[in-house]
C-alpha cells in the first residue's frame, strides 16, 4: 500500500514537474517519467497490458513526438510566462488538495455501489470478444488522426488561396 | 444492414488518400457522393422495420462466431441517422465545386467522411465508452477539417477548438468512469438497470454534471460555447455547415440527451437546469450574433442560440417538447446548413464575408438571395417554413407544461432571430448594389444546386410537415419519451 | 464503494487539477499540451483504479489502451496544429491566438 | 356543396399569387387582367359564400388536438366578402397606379398572398391554423412596404414586423394560456369568464387583435408607413385589411372566447384604449402637414371608435364598432385612394403645395369630399350611423366621460378633414402644380363606387345593418330581445344626435376662423368683400377681437398636439426604436467585449460553468 502511494505520489510530482519546469525538453522528459510511474501503478494493479502501451506508447512514443516539436519550434521561441503563475501554483495546490481530500474523505462509504462478479476469460478474449466496437473506433481515431497530419503538413503550393 | 452507416465511411475514408494519388478530382467526388447518397436511401429503407419493430439489435457475425459488434436501432437514431446522411449528402455536393479552393479533394473527403462515420457510431452504440471514442473519432477529424485552410485564423480556432475539446472528453470519460464504477458494466442496458436499483444520488449528480459540461460544450451550451464562433466560421464553408448542422447536435444534443433520458432517467430537477442553460444560450447567442459584421460568424452565434431552443424543447420532458426538440433540431440541420454553405456561396461569389462590404447581391444572384432568404426565415420561424412550426411546438409545450417565463424567452428570442436574419438580408442582398460587385456570377452549378436542394426543404418540410413529423419525428420523441425503459426495452 | 477506489479517485483529480491549473495559467502552447497529458494521465489513473476495485481488471485495460490510442491520435493532431501555428506566427504565445473575438 | 370549397378563398389567391409572381415583369397586360379577373372570381367567392352562412371543414393535422379547422358563419362569411370586395377595389385602381412601379410582379403576389392568409385568418375555426395566418401576414405586411422603395422603406418595414411580431407573440401566449386552461385549440369552443388566468389571457390576446387594428400604442409604424410605403399598401393593409382582421378578432374575443360583461375591469380596459387611441391620434392628425399622413393618424384614430364601441359591451354599442370597422374601411379606402389619386396627378401629396384640384379633377374631389364627410359622421352618411350608435352604447355604459372623448374626436375629425379637403381640392388653385386633369378610370372608379357604398350604408342602413350586423351579435342579446337598431338610426332629433351635430358644427367654425386667419391664399378669392369700406373694418374689428381666442385656442391645440406627440407618442416610439435597440446593443457590446479570443478566458467559463452546474444539481438533489 505504502509504495503503492509512494508511486502515486511520484506520479504527481513528476506531472507538477512537467508542468513548473521553464525547459520544454525537460518538461516532455518529466512528463515521459511520470508515465513510466503510472506504467509501474498499472502493472501493480494487474493491468500488465496497459502499463506495458502507457510506458511504450505515452513515455515513447508521444515523448519522442513532443520532443521533435519542441526542436521544430525552438527559434526564438521563449515564451515568458507570468511568474506568478509558478509562484501561486504551490498554494492553489494545497487548497485544492484539502479540498479534494475532504471531498473524498466524505464520500467514503457514501457511494453505493453493485457489487460486480469475477471476470472470466483472458484479456485477448475481453479485447477481441467483448470490445470489438473499440477496435473499429480505434481504426477510426487512427485513420483520422493520420489524416489529420496528412491535411496539416500538406503541400502548399496546391493552395490556390495562399 | 444499419452497420453500413459505420462502414462504408470509414472503408471509404481509409482508401481515398490512395485513390487520390492518381485521381485528384472526380472520382473522390463521385464516390464521396455515392457513398453519402446510399446512406440516405439506406436510412430510408430502415424507417419501416423500426416503426414496425420499435427498436431491435443488429449483430455482426465473424465467420461464424458471434463476435460483440452489436448495435441497437430505435426511432430516436435512426431519426439521426436520416438527418445526417441528408445534410452531409447536401454538403457533398456543394464540395464538388467549392473545393477548389482548398485542392486535395481526397483528403478532404477522407477526413468528411471519417466524421460522419464518427458521428454515425455515435448514434448507433449501445455503450457508455463506446460514444466517447465515436466522439473522438468525429472531433478529431473535425479538428483537422477546421484548420483545412491553414491560415493563421483557422490554426487559431481549431487549436482553441481542440483545447477546449480535450477538456470536455477527459470530463465525459471520467463519468463514465465513476458510472462505470458505480454499476459495474458499460452498456446501456446494464447500466440503466443498475441505476434504477442503485440510490446513488449524489455521485450520480456530479456525473450528470460532468455530462453536461462535456456534452454541454461539444453541443456549445452557454458558457462552454466560446469555441464555437471562432471555430465554425474559420472552417472550409461545407465543414461550418457540417459542424453547425451536424457535429454540434449530434455530439452535443444526442448524446447528453441519448444519455440522460435513456440511461440515467430524466429527473424535474435536471430539466429544470438544462432548460435554465438553453434559455441562457437563446438569450445571449442571440444578443451576440446582433453585433456581428462577418456572415458567418452571426451564423455561427445564432447557431449556439438555436441549439439552445433544442435544448429548451428536449428539456422540457413532455412528449411534445421532446418532440418540438427533435424538430427543431432537424430543422436547423437543414437551414443551418443551407445558410452556412449559402455564405460559402458569397465567399465564392465576392471574396469576403463582410456584411458591410457586400450589398444588393440579390440583383445578381437571385438563386443565392433566394435561398438565403428561405433559410434564414426558416430559421427565425416565419411560416409557412419548417422552422415555424418547430419554434411554435417548443413554444406550446413550454406553456403545456406551464412554464411560462421560457415560452416568453422563446417568443422574444425569436424577434431577435429574425431581426438579425434580416440584418444579414439587408446587407448582403438588399439595397443598391455596391459598385465592386458589377462583375459577379452566380455560384457554380453544384453549389446551387445543393442550395435549391435545402431550400426547398425547408419549404416542402414546412408545408407537408404532418407526413414528415409523423414518419420521423414522432418515433424518435416516443423513444425517447418511454426514457429509461426505452434502453431496457431493446431487444426484447 | 470500496474505501480503494477513493484513494486512487484523490490522486487522479490532483492530476487534473494541475492539468487545470496550467490550461489556464500557463502561456506556452506545448507547455499547455503536456497539461492535457497530464489530465489525461488522471483519467487513465481512474479507469485503471476502478477496474482494479470493481475486479473488471481486464476490461478496464482495454479501456485504458483504447484511451492511449485516441491519446497518441490527439497528440499528432496538435502538435501538427503547434507546428504549423509555429510557422505562422514564429511564436509559441497562446496570447497571439487572440485574433478572432467580438 | 362541398365543404371543401372553403378552402377555395386560401388556395385561389395563394396559386395567384405564385402564378404572378413568376409572369416575367415584361408581360404587363396578362398579369393586370390576370390579378383584376381573379379579383372578380374572389369577389364572386365571397358572395356565394356569404349566402351560404355555414360550412366547417374539419382534418385532423398535427395530432394532440392540432386540426385544420375552417369554419364558414354569419360573421366570417361577412369579413370574407368584404376582403373580397376590398380586394377587388384596390387591384382595380393598381393597375394604373402601380403601372410603372420597378417591382410590380413582387407587388401583385404579395397582395394575392396578403388576401389568402387575410382569408385564411377570417376563417380559420383553430387557435394555431390562426397564428399560422396571422403571422404570415406580417411578412406581407413587411415586403409590402418595403416596396415603397424610399431610402427609409426598410426601417419602416422591420419597424412594422417587430411591433408586429410583438403583438402576435402576445396573442400566441394568449391562446397559451387559452389552451392550458380549457384544454382545447378549438375556437367555437372557448368560452372563458375573464378572471385570473383567463384575464391574463384576453389581455394578451387583445393585444394581438388591437396591434393588427393598429390602436395606441402600436400604431407608430402606420404614420411612417404613410409616407414609406406605397399609397394602394395603405389602403390596402392599414385602411381596410388590418382593420376588418382586428376588430373581427377583437369581435371573437369579447363576444365568443370571452364573456365580457358592460362595466368590467377587461371592458374597462377596452373602453379606455378606445378612448385614448380617439383622442390622442386626432390630435396628432390635425397638425399633419402631408395628405397621407394625415390619413394615416385617422386611420388610428377611428379604430378607437371601434374599440370603444366593442368595448361597451352593450349590443347596440358593439353593433356600432363592428359597424363602424366596415364603414371605416370603406371610406378610408376611399379617401386613400383619392390621396392616391392626387398623388398620381399631382405628384405630391404635401399640404402646402396643392390647392384647388377640384376643378381639374372633379370626380376624385366628390369622392373625397362624401368620404372625408362620412368620416367626420355628417347626416345621413354611414358614418353618422355608426358613430351615434357607438355614442349611445358609450353613454350607456354610465361612463360618460368615453362619450365626450368620441365626440372630441368628432370634432378634430371634421375639423382636420375640413382643413385637408379644403386646401387639396377647394380654395385656390395651387401654383406649384402644373395643370393637370382627372385620373383614369380604374382609380376613380373604385373612390366613387366606395363614396356610393358610404352614401348607400347611410341613408339605406338597413341593408348593412340587418344583413351583416344584427345577426352577428344576435347572440349577445338578452333572450327574447329584439335587435333592430335601424329604426332611429337616422333620426336627428335625439339629444345624441344633437350633440354630435353641436360638434360639428364648432368643427365648422374653428375650421371657418382657422381658415380666415390663417390661409391667406385660400382666401383670395373672397378679397374683395373683405375689403369693402364697412365690412373691412368689421373684419378687422372681429379680427382683434377673435385673434386672441382663436390664436391661444389654437395655440393650446398645438401645444396640446406636441405635448401628446413628444409626451405620448414619441415615447412610444422611442421604446420600440431606442429602448430595445440601445438595450439589446448595450448587452451586444457587453457579451462581445468578454468574447476576447483568450484561451485562458474561455476555459475559465467552462470551468466556471462546470462547479456552476455541480453546485445546482447538488443543491437540486433531494
Amino acid at each position: 500500500m505504502i509504495i503503492q502511494i509512494l508511486l502515486l505520489s511520484g506520479l504527481v510530482i513528476f506531472s507538477i514537474l512537467a508542468i513548473l519546469l521553464k525547459d520544454l525538453l525537460k518538461a516532455a522528459l518529466s512528463l515521459a517519467v511520470a508515465s513510466l510511474f503510472l506504467g509501474i501503478i498499472f502493472f501493480r494493479l494487474d493491468a500488465p497490458y496497459a502499463g506495458v502501451f502507457e510506458i511504450s506508447v505515452v513515455a515513447g512514443l508521444i515523448t519522442v513526438l513532443f520532443a521533435l516539436t519542441v526542436a521544430l519550434t525552438r527559434k526564438d521561441s521563449e515564451v515568458k510566462e507570468a511568474r506568478l503563475t509558478r509562484l501561486a501554483f504551490p498554494l492553489f495546490f494545497v487548497i485544492f488538495l484539502i479540498i479534494d481530500g475532504l471531498v473524498m474523505k466524505s464520500l467514503l462509504q457514501q457511494v453505493p455501489a453493485l457489487p460486480a462478479g469475477p471476470e472470466t476469460g483472458s484479456f485477448g478474449e475481453v479485447l477481441w470478444k467483448s470490445r470489438t466496437f473499440d477496435l473499429v473506433a480505434q481504426l477510426g481515431v487512427i485513420l483520422a488522426g493520420v489524416l489529420a497530419v496528412l491535411a496539416l503538413f500538406r503541400k502548399k503550393e496546391e493552395d490556390k488561396d495562399e | 444492414m444499419a452497420f453500413s452507416f459505420i462502414f462504408i465511411p470509414l472503408l471509404l475514408a481509409a482508401c481515398l488518400p490512395l485513390i487520390g494519388k492518381f485521381s485528384k478530382k472526380l472520382i473522390p467526388d463521385v464516390l464521396t457522393n455515392a457513398a453519402l447518397a446510399f446512406l440516405l436511401f439506406n436510412s430510408i429503407l430502415l424507417i419501416k422495420p423500426v416503426l414496425s419493430r420499435g427498436s431491435f439489435f443488429e449483430n455482426i457475425n465473424w465467420f461464424g462466431e458471434n463476435i460483440n459488434l452489436q448495435i441497437a436501432l430505435d426511432g430516436f437514431n435512426l431519426f439521426m441517422l436520416f438527418t445526417i446522411s441528408l445534410v452531409s449528402l447536401c454538403i457533398t455536393l456543394f464540395s464538388i465545386d467549392y473545393l477548389k479552393h482548398y485542392g486535395h479533394q481526397a483528403n478532404f473527403y477522407a477526413l468528411l467522411l471519417v466524421m460522419v462515420a464518427g458521428m454515425n457510431g455515435l448514434v448507433l452504440v449501445i455503450d457508455l465508452f463506446s460514444v466517447y471514442l465515436f466522439l473522438e473519432v468525429a472531433a478529431v477529424a473535425s479538428y483537422a477539417l477546421v484548420a483545412f485552410g491553414l491560415g493563421s485564423e483557422e490554426l487559431e480556432a481549431s487549436f482553441k477548438y481542440l483545447m477546449l475539446s480535450v477538456v470536455a472528453s477527459a470530463f465525459i470519460l471520467l463519468s463514465i468512469t465513476v458510472i462505470f464504477g458505480l454499476t459495474g458494466s458499460l452498456s446501456f442496458q446494464a447500466v440503466a438497470r443498475g441505476l434504477q436499483d442503485l440510490n446513488a444520488g449524489l455521485a450520480v449528480g456530479v456525473c450528470l454534471a460532468f455530462f453536461i459540461m462535456g456534452f454541454g460544450l461539444k453541443a456549445a451550451l452557454v458558457p462552454f460555447h466560446a469555441w464555437l464562433p471562432d471555430a465554425h466560421p474559420s472552417a472550409p464553408a461545407p465543414i461550418s455547415a457540417m459542424l453547425s448542422g451536424l457535429l454540434i447536435k449530434v455530439s452535443g444534443v444526442y448524446a447528453l440527451f441519448r444519455i440522460v433520458y435513456s440511461v440515467i432517467g430524466m429527473t424535474p430537477a435536471l430539466s429544470r437546469v438544462l432548460m435554465a442553460m438553453g434559455a441562457i444560450s437563446i438569450v445571449v447567442a442571440a444578443l451576440l450574433a446582433l453585433g456581428q459584421n462577418d456572415i458567418k460568424r452571426m451564423l455561427a452565434y445564432s447557431s449556439i442560440s438555436q441549439v439552445g431552443y433544442i435544448i429548451l424543447g428536449l428539456a422540457i420532458g413532455t412528449p411534445l417538447g421532446i418532440a418540438g426538440g427533435l424538430f427543431h433540431l432537424f430543422n436547423h440541420a437543414v437551414a443551418k446548413g443551407l445558410l452556412f454553405l449559402n455564405s460559402g456561396s458569397i465567399q465564392h461569389i465576392t471574396g469576403t464575408r463582410n456584411l458591410n462590404e457586400l450589398g444588393g447581391l440579390g440583383k445578381k444572384v437571385p438563386i443565392t438571395a433566394g435561398t438565403n432568404l428561405i433559410g434564414a426565415l426558416s430559421i427565425a420561424g416565419v411560416p409557412p417554413l419548417a422552422g415555424f412550426w418547430s419554434k411554435l411546438i417548443i413554444i406550446i409545450a413550454l406553456v403545456q407544461a406551464k412554464h411560462f417565463g421560457y415560452a416568453l424567452v422563446a417568443v422574444l428570442a425569436s424577434i431577435l432571430t429574425l431581426w438579425y436574419y434580416l440584418l444579414i438580408q439587408r446587407k448582403a442582398f438588399f439595397g443598391p448594389l455596391n459598385e465592386r460587385w458589377q462583375k459577379i456570377k452566380e455560384a457554380p452549378f453544384w453549389m446551387t444546386t445543393a442550395n435549391i436542394i435545402l431550400a426547398l426543404l425547408c419549404l416542402l418540410v414546412g408545408i407537408f410537415f404532418t407526413p414528415v413529423f409523423n414518419t420521423w419525428i414522432t418515433p424518435a420523441a416516443d423513444a425517447l419519451a418511454r426514457g429509461v425503459q426505452q434502453v431496457l426495452m431493446w431487444g426484447i | 464503494m470500496s474505501n480503494l477506489w477513493f484513494l486512487y479517485l484523490f490522486f487522479s483529480a490532483l492530476l487534473i487539477f494541475t492539468g487545470i491549473y496550467c490550461l489556464l495559467t500557463m502561456r506556452n502552447l506545448i507547455k499547455l499540451f503536456i497539461a492535457v497529458e497530464v489530465i489525461s494521465k488522471g483519467v487513465s489513473l481512474a479507469i485503471i483504479a476502478t477496474g482494479a476495485v470493481k475486479h473488471s481488471i481486464l476490461l478496464a485495460q482495454t479501456l485504458a489502451i483504447t484511451y492511449i490510442v485516441v491519446e497518441v491520435s490527439l497528440v499528432a493532431t496538435a502538435l501538427a496544429l503547434i507546428i504549423n501555428i509555429y510557422k505562422k506566427n514564429k511564436s509559441l504565445d497562446i496570447r497571439l491566438l487572440s485574433k478572432l473575438k467580438g | 356543396m362541398m365543404a371543401t370549397t372553403l378552402l377555395w378563398p386560401i388556395i385561389f389567391p395563394a396559386v395567384v399569387a405564385i402564378v404572378l409572381f413568376l409572369i416575367p415583369a415584361r408581360i404587363k397586360l396578362v398579369r393586370e387582367v390576370l390579378a383584376v379577373l381573379s379579383s372578380i372570381i374572389l369577389l364572386y367567392l365571397g358572395f356565394a359564400l356569404f349566402s351560404l352562412k355555414n360550412l366547417i371543414l374539419k382534418a385532423d393535422w398535427l395530432g394532440t388536438g392540432i386540426y385544420f379547422d375552417l369554419r364558414l358563419y354569419q360573421f366570417s362569411a361577412f369579413i370574407l366578402l368584404a376582403l373580397a370586395g376590398f380586394l377587388f377595389l384596390i387591384t382595380l385602381y393598381s393597375v394604373i397606379k402601380m403601372y410603372d412601379h420597378p417591382r410590380i410582379r413582387e407587388y401583385y403576389g404579395y397582395v394575392f398572398l396578403a388576401a389568402a392568409f387575410s382569408n385564411g385568418a377570417v376563417l380559420a375555426n383553430n387557435f394555431i391554423l390562426l397564428i399560422f395566418f396571422w403571422e404570415a401576414l406580417l411578412i406581407t405586411t413587411y415586403a409590402l412596404i418595403t416596396l415603397g422603395l424610399k431610402p427609409t422603406s426598410h426601417r419602416t418595414a422591420v419597424k412594422s414586423l417587430i411591433i408586429g411580431g410583438l403583438c402576435d407573440f402576445s396573442m400566441i401566449m394568449g391562446i397559451g394560456l387559452i389552451w392550458a386552461s380549457t384544454g382545447t385549440l378549438t375556437m367555437d369552443a372557448v368560452h372563458l369568464e375573464p378572471h385570473g388566468l383567463a384575464a391574463a389571457a384576453f389581455i394578451l390576446m387583445m393585444i394581438g387583435a388591437i396591434g393588427k387594428a393598429g390602436a395606441m400604442p402600436f400604431h407608430t409604424w402606420i404614420p411612417d408607413a404613410a409616407l414609406d410605403a406605397p399609397v394602394t399598401f395603405m389602403a390596402f393593409m392599414p385602411a381596410s385589411f388590418e382593420k376588418l382582421l382586428g376588430i373581427y378578432l377583437l369581435a371573437r374575443i369579447s363576444l365568443d372566447f370571452f364573456e365580457l360583461k358592460v362595466g368590467s375591469p377587461m371592458a374597462m380596459v377596452l373602453l379606455i384604449i378606445g378612448a385614448v387611441t380617439i383622442v390622442l391620434a386626432v390630435f396628432m392628425a390635425l397638425i399633419q402637414k402631408d395628405f397621407k399622413k394625415l390619413l394615416s393618424f385617422h386611420a388610428i384614430s377611428q379604430v378607437g371608435y371601434m374599440i370603444l364601441g366593442i368595448g361597451t359591451a352593450i349590443p347596440i354599442g358593439i353593433a356600432g364598432g363592428v359597424f363602424h370597422m366596415i364603414n371605416h374601411a370603406m371610406y378610408k379606402t376611399g379617401l386613400f385612394l383619392s390621396a392616391g389619386s392626387v398623388e398620381h396627378r399631382a405628384g405630391t401629396t404635401e399640404l402646402k403645395k396643392l390647392g384647388g384640384l377640384a376643378r381639374e379633377m372633379p370626380w376624385t374631389a366628390f369622392g373625397f369630399s362624401v368620404c372625408a364627410l362620412a368620416i367626420s359622421g355628417v347626416w345621413p352618411l354611414n358614418g353618422f350611423v355608426s358613430k351615434e350608435m357607438v355614442f349611445h352604447g358609450a353613454l350607456e355604459t354610465g361612463y360618460p366621460i368615453f362619450a365626450i372623448a368620441a365626440w372630441v374626436g368628432a370634432i378634430f375629425t371634421f375639423a382636420s378633414f375640413l382643413k385637408a379637403g379644403h386646401s387639396v381640392f377647394f380654395g385656390p388653385r395651387s401654383t406649384e402644380v402644373p395643370k393637370t386633369r382627372e385620373s383614369e378610370w380604374p382609380i376613380v372608379l373604385p373612390i366613387l363606387i366606395l363614396a356610393i357604398l358610404c352614401i348607400t350604408f347611410g341613408v339605406y342602413n338597413k341593408l348593412p345593418l340587418e344583413n351583416f350586423i344584427q345577426p352577428v351579435i344576435a347572440g349577445q342579446a338578452e333572450p327574447g330581445q329584439h335587435l333592430d337598431f335601424t329604426a332611429g338610426a337616422l333620426n336627428l332629433f335625439t339629444p345624441v344626435a344633437g350633440v354630435s351635430m353641436l360638434c360639428l358644427l364648432m368643427a365648422l367654425g374653428l375650421h371657418f376662423y382657422g381658415w380666415k386667419r390663417g390661409g391667406k391664399k385660400a382666401y383670395l378669392a373672397s378679397e374683395p368683400i373683405h375689403h369693402l369700406p364697412v365690412l373691412h373694418q368689421l373684419y378687422d374689428l372681429s379680427e382683434a377681437r377673435f385673434f386672441d381666442i382663436y390664436e391661444q385656442g389654437v395655440k393650446f391645440l398645438a401645444w396640446l398636439s406636441k405635448i401628446m406627440f413628444k409626451c405620448i407618442d414619441r415615447p412610444i416610439d422611442f421604446i420600440y426604436e431606442k429602448i430595445f435597440v440601445v438595450i439589446g446593443q448595450f448587452f451586444t457590446g457587453l457579451f462581445q467585449k468578454a468574447h476576447n479570443g483568450q484561451y485562458a478566458n474561455y476555459l475559465a467559463w467552462t470551468i466556471g460553468g462546470l462547479i456552476a452546474v455541480v453546485w445546482v444539481i447538488l443543491q437540486l438533489l433531494p
